[in-house]
């Protein structure tokens, strides 16, 4: 056959319920973080720190609820590749949007920092 | 039968003179383009050429010749594979070089270009020059003289081509565009409209006269008399009360305006920008989103009472206020 | 052929595969790759929201602090509570518990699927109505910025909108599966609708964690952000 | 014709007579049977389209235009684009051949999820019912393209109706992407490898993996539109902010793609035709088969080419400008491996075959011109011209419907189980291939002179080559009309075609034709690699 099992047993993948918890109560404390630091004056980087944990709540309910520590490397290409493709539209979109007011010789990278800074 | 002859040649004639194979190439950018296309046209037909000959000959060579036969098998060699790919590579690589260079090179006016203001509205053609005279679905230039065009748009997008001088750009509302030519004969040539902008679309087109210095100046001078644009600016300057903020007399907090065109200016976010027809527009339109350092966000939005024209209009006598002395002189 | 007979094949097999294994994997995948999709679909917009960001960024901070954090932020902890109790069906079922048990839990994230619809409608999407926040429907704003600001509800009533639809399609889907736990459809052999769904409605969690961060938080909410 | 001494269909059961009448085709969930009903929606489609691009071509024949008013023209290019585009081209070879065939060639019994093939079935004809329906009432005249302020802000015409039409059978080719990749993933028999697929499934995966990446983006970009244009609230609106060219950044990063979702199956199809008729392994099979990912892949980076005039950046220019050279590699590569496939082969030249032959003679032109456009300087003077349009037919009706073309008359003895008259498909193949040269090459011409696209009236001097061009497309009308003809006929009196009347390799010339409704009676077990004509006289 050329189908292969993604997970191990007939049953697939049991989590156990204290995992389950743990997750949750991390996922609960990055919640009450990231609305904490809001009221914190960080300049800029309060979006990085909303962002980054945003990102890792993202990758523990990808992770332990969504089963995919568990599963094949056919599953994780599969979700990179949105997330690749998504960074491809984004990236590119802006090196058109980010980038007209630049003069036809750019002033330099100095340009640069400026420029991504105000993504954040 | 030479005149049978003869006049089989004219109808040639005459049908190879209704459908030329080229357009006129009236600008100095216009052989270089050309240019490239020679060279991609024979890459066209250089490729289609190999292909369709090593496909014929394998038909003919290699037709089946009794029902059973099956072909010869042969393997793949690497070599081969990897010529075909790298070949294509290297002439991409070339042609990209070239015709992104000569873009670039296109692309910048020189710096002593005279400059001519365009609208395009459903379904016509604005244009003014800064001497003041107004045209419409016409354009007369100078031969021989650089022209930038400074280009927005009232309603949707439009595109300003001038097939002559393998110029084109799209014209889009809320922005300037620009490109530049410098004719290299005198003559008419078309203006189409070359961004699909509704029904009528394929009537906003027009012509474009080179005409000689001598014949533009009469042009110029001829019509009824018309004040400058910057002249006409001026007045909308002082009708809006621009100068109640920015003049040194004024009790308001508000930067001069004297020689800021074309100059870096640095914005609170500690970004620099060149001071150009966008920034100027948009300080008028939205000028909550240009912040300078130290100045207090006061000046009101003008949108809704300048029209894209006055606009226009205040760009250039922004752009002609050359100096502190000439603002002070007032 | 496959080496066991049909007839040994769990409720719920399909006649094109040749088994159950190969039934689980496909359906697994092929939830994966709609995700992907919709990954896609919000993608469209979170990369516009991102450049029109960058372009008009005082107005999304301005917009920004017009929506109500506390709301955002209770409704956050209700959604990652129903994706604890959607994980904890799906154990109940992989474990063989009783049906009583995979219906509780598929109850109980029902029922904070509602609330988290409940409290967006009534004390946000209401109140933007009342406050006149909604652009093209009722709109009264005009303090600083209004162009951009207006902008930022645009992305903000239609970002989150989807996302509601999303929302309701989950609680659809629950029904569904809540019947068919009670029709005795699943065992530790078969529970592939209750793995799948579960998959979509974590995603639809995700979604919203970013939309949190990115629409209420935006700069701060810090004095003289 | 037919190499083939086989007996005629052998057991009388087969997909097509397994059950009777109107339900049960309209709730089949037999892959095959869904093709065949995705087949007639979509040349249903295709002559809808056809139709406004006749009256385009006869309107043309004037300089002041010899029929419409403007407005009636405009709607016409407009409908005419969208029907083909999004209705006919980018559904017609996966959804027809490749629902048919992608089971058949892998050794399954179906596609993975049949219910949701059928259920896209209905999405499709959802789709394209509300589009019809937008045509007939009133029409939209916006182009294909939807460019907003004018789509959202000032088009008087069923913009909406038209973009939800779109956006709706948007999903039945999300779906369709899905069901075949999971399919071929999760569904090949036993001992099909990777690198035994015959190269149209690695095509249909390529295409799958656009439809899949891309689709939901043209979605949510319709949706914006079709907000802003309800509401009048501005995503795109440059008076409050907005750009414009957002928009267009959005539907490139699908419309781009997806020329590439109508162009690989193509190149799938013609992968088989060209070994099947040279008797031959494809000459690089790996070389063809990653040609397609990488194209797929590729093909996602270089939308911003359609916007060098537009007013984007000359950065984003610059870098959309390379990429786009970039794809042009994996397309060369495979024009040069199917050249070289017919090297010793044991050619043959039934009407498949010159269809296959004629692709690549005229995507190798059509492919080509697009380096013109891509090459920054060029498409300055290029871009909104008839020269784009003469690209993109080359490349669309060329290379795309040739090759549906030659995959219709290959696979149709295993669709149907019947041959239509061979001479006549030569023929029409001959008219079509004369009659399309004569439409599209005059307009090389029109655009490099500087003949503006979406014009329903022009300059005089153009009219010589504009004449040419509708001359051309009634040659072609024709062309297309006969298969249509013979096709109906030989569907009741065609004779018999036997399992394999080509003699050709793949899993699907070894069960019956038409096939049983599972496919198979055991599933097979793969042992050799795809096209191995070596292995045995060529025919059975
Ligand atoms: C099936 C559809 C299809 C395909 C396959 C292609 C293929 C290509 N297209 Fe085309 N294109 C369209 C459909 C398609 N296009 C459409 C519909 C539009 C207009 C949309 C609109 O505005 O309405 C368009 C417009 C378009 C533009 C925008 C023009 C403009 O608006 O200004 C550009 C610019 O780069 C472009 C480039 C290319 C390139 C580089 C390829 C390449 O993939 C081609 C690669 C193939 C070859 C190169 C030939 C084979 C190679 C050889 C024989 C070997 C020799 C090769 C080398 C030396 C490199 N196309
Ligand atoms: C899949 C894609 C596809 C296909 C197959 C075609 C097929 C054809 N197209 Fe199409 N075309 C597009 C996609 C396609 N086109 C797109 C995307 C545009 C851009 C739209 C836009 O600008 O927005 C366009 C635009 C376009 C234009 C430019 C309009 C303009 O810019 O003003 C023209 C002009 O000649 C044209 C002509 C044709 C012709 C003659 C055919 C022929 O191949 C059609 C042949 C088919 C038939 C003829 C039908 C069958 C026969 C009958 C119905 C019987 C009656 C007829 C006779 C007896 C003669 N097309
Ligand atoms: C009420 C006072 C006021 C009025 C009236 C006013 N402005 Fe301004 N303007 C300002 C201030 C203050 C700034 C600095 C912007 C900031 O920091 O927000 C400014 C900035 C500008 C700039 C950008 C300057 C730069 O260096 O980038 C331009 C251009 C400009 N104004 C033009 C005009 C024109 C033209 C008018 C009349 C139609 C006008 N202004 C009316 C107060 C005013
Ligand atoms: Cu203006 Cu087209
Ligand atoms: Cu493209």
């Amino acid at each position: 056959m050329s189908n292969h099992s993604e997970q191990s047993g007939p049953v697939g993948h049991v989590v156990p319920v204290s995992t389950y918890i743990i997750v949750f109560i991390s996922l609960m404390a990055g919640t009450a973080l990231t609305t904490g630091v809001a009221y914190i004056d960080l300049g800029r980087w309060n979006t990085v720190v909303a962002l980054t944990i945003a990102v890792t709540k993202m990758v523990l309910v990808v992770l332990f609820f969504m089963h995919v520590k568990y599963a094949t490397g056919l599953t994780r290409v599969v979700i990179l590749a949105g997330f690749f493709w998504l960074g491809i539209m984004i990236t590119l979109s802006c090196s058109d949007e980010l980038t007209r007011t630049w003069e036809i010789v750019p002033q330099g990278w100095n340009m640069i920092v400026p420029l991504v800074s105000r993504l954040f | 039968m030479m005149g049978f002859l003869q006049s089989g040649f004219d109808s040639l004639a005459a049908m190879a003179a209704m459908m030329p194979l080229q357009p006129p190439a009236a600008s100095t950018i216009a052989n270089s383009v050309d240019q490239l296309y020679l060279m991609l046209s024979g890459i066209t037909i250089f490729f289609s050429v190999l292909i369709f000959s090593i496909i014929f000959y394998f038909m003919l060579k290699y037709r089946r010749k009794s029902p059973n036969e099956s072909g010869t098998q042969t393997h793949t060699p690497m070599s081969l594979e990897l010529t075909w790919t790298i070949i294509p590579s290297l002439i991409c690589v070339g042609l990209f070089v070239w015709s992104s260079s000569l873009y670039v090179r296109n692309g910048r006016p020189p710096a002593s270009s005279t400059e001519i203001f365009v609208i395009g509205k459903q379904w016509m053609w604005h244009l003014q020059h800064p001497e003041g005279p107004r045209e419409i679905n016409e354009l007369h230039v100078p031969v021989g003289v650089p022209v930038k065009l400074t280009m927005t748009s009232q309603d949707v997008i439009h595109d300003f081509y001038i097939p002559a001088f393998r110029v084109k750009k799209d014209v889009l509302p809320g922005r300037y565009s620009s490109i530049w030519f410098q004719p290299t004969e005198t003559g008419t040539f078309h203006l189409f409209c070359a961004q699909y902008c509704g029904t009528n679309h394929s009537e906003m087109i027009g012509w474009v006269y080179v005409m000689s210095p001598t014949d533009y100046a009469v042009w110029l001078a001829g019509g009824e008399k018309t004040e400058s644009m910057a002249a006409q600016g001026e007045r909308l300057y002082s009708q809006f009360g621009c100068g109640n903020c920015h003049s040194p007399e004024a009790g308001s907090h508000a930067p001069s305006l004297a020689g800021i065109y074309g100059k870096p200016q640095k914005m609170q976010s500690g970004e620099t920008r060149i001071v150009d027809e966008a920034l100027i527009r948009q300080a008028i339109y939205f000028p909550n989103s240009v912040h300078l350092p130290n100045y207090q966000s006061i000046m009101p939005t003008y949108q809704g009472q300048i029209d894209e024209e006055q606009m226009l209009q205040l760009i250039a006598y922004v752009k002609s206020l050359g100096s502190e002395e000439r603002m002070n002189g007032k | 052929m496959s080496e066991l007979a049909h007839g040994a094949h769990p409720q719920g097999f399909a006649h094109q595969f040749e088994d159950v294994e190969q039934q689980r994997d496909a359906g697994r995948l092929g939830m994966w790759v709609f995700l992907v999709t919709e990954i896609l679909f919000f993608g469209g917009m979170f990369a516009s929201y991102t450049i029109y960001r960058a372009l008009h960024y005082e107005s999304f901070v301005t917009g920004s602090h017009l929506l109500k954090v506390r709301f955002g932020a209770t409704n956050t902890y209700v959604l990652i509570g129903s994706s604890l109790t959607m994980a904890l069906a799906i154990r109940a079922a992989q474990t063989g518990k009783k049906k009583g048990q995979i219906i509780f839990w598929l109850i109980l994230t029902m029922i904070l699927g509602a609330a988290f619809i409940g409290i967006k409608l009534h004390y946000e999407w209401f109140r933007d109505y009342q406050e006149g926040l909604i652009p093209g429907v009722q709109w009264f704003y005009n303090g600083p910025h209004a162009p951009g600001v207006k902008m930022f509800m645009c992305f903000y009533f239609f970002m989150t909108g989807l996302h509601a639809i999303h929302m309701v399609a989950g609680l659809g889907i629950l029904t569904v599966l809540v019947i068919m736990t009670a029709r005795n459809k699943f065992s530790p052999e078969y529970y592939a609708p209750l793995e799948i769904s579960g998959l979509y409605w974590h995603f639809v969690d995700i979604v919203w964690i970013f939309l949190f961060a990115l629409l209420y938080l935006i700069g701060g909410r810090y004095p003289g952000s | 014709m037919s190499t083939s001494q086989e007996k005629p269909v052998e057991s009388g059961v087969n997909y097509l007579n397994a059950t009777y009448g109107i339900r049960s085709w309209l709730l089949t969930l037999d892959h095959k049977r869904i093709g065949l009903l995705y087949l007639g929606s979509i040349t249903l489609m295709f002559f809808v389209g056809g139709m406004a691009a006749v009256l385009m071509r006869l309107h043309l024949t004037e300089p002041q235009g010899a029929l419409f008013e403007p407005e009636t023209y405009n709607k016409l290019f407009s409908t005419h684009g969208i029907i083909m585009v999004f209705f006919f081209l980018v559904p017609s070879i996966p959804a027809t051949l490749g629902n048919f065939l992608i089971p058949l060639m892998i050794g399954a019994r179906d596609v993975a999820f049949p219910k949701l093939n059928l259920m896209s079935w209905y999405i499709f004809i959802t789709g394209a019912a509300l589009a019809l329906y937008a045509t007939l009432s009133g029409g939209v005249d916006t182009g294909w393209t939807f460019y907003p302020p004018y789509s959202s802000l000032y088009s008087h015409t069923q913009v909406v109706a038209v973009a939800l039409g779109v956006f709706v059978a948007g999903f039945s080719s999300i779906l369709t992407g899905l069901n075949f990749i999971v399919t071929i993933h999760k569904m090949r028999a036993p001992g099909m490898t990777w690198f035994r697929l015959p190269l149209f499934i690695w095509a249909m995966y390529a295409t799958s993996l656009i439809f899949v990446l891309g689709t939901p983006v043209i979605a949510i970009t319709l949706f914006l539109l079709g907000m802003e244009r309800i509401l009048h609230v501005g995503i795109f609106d440059p008076s409050v902010g907005g750009d414009p060219l957002l928009f267009q950044h959005l539907f490139w990063f699908y419309s781009h793609p997806a020329v590439y979702i109508m162009i690989l199956p193509g190149m799938g199809v013609v992968s088989e035709l060209i070994t099947a008729f040279s008797r031959k392994k494809i000459f690089g099979y790996a070389f063809v088969a990653f040609s397609s990912l990488s194209i797929a892949v590729i093909s996602f980076v270089v939308w911003g080419h359609h916007m060098f005039v537009t007013g984007q950046s000359i950065y984003a220019g610059l870098v959309f400008s390379v990429l786009s050279f970039l794809v042009a590699i994996p397309s060369a590569v495979k024009v040069f491996n199917w050249t070289a496939t017919l090297y010793k082969g044991s050619i043959s030249y039934e009407a498949p075959m010159l269809y296959a032959l004629g692709f690549i003679g005229l995507f190798t032109i059509g492919g080509l011109t697009g380096l013109f456009l891509a090459a920054l300087a060029t498409d300055v003077h290029l871009n909104g011209t008839y020269f784009i349009v003469a690209h993109f037919h080359y490349v669309m009706v060329g290379g795309a419907v040739m090759a549906y073309m030659g995959g219709l008359h290959f696979w149709w003895p295993k669709i149907t189980g019947r041959l239509y008259p061979d001479l006549w498909a030569r023929i029409a193949a001959a008219i079509i291939f004369i009659g399309f040269n004569l439409t599209f090459f005059p307009q090389f011409v029109l655009g490099y002179l500087g003949m503006p696209r979406r014009y329903a009236i022009y300059p005089a001097e153009f009219q010589v080559l504009n004449v040419m061009s509708s001359a051309g497309a009634s040659i072609l009308g024709i062309g297309y009309i006969i298969p249509l003809v013979y096709f109906i006929w030989s569907m009741r009196y065609g004779p018999p075609a036997g399992k394999n009347p080509w003699g050709a390799k793949g899993l699907e010339w070894t069960t019956q034709s038409p096939p049983l409704t599972q496919n198979f009676e055991e599933i097979p077990i793969v042992t050799e690699d795809a096209y191995n004509y070596a292995s045995e006289a060529a025919h059975v």
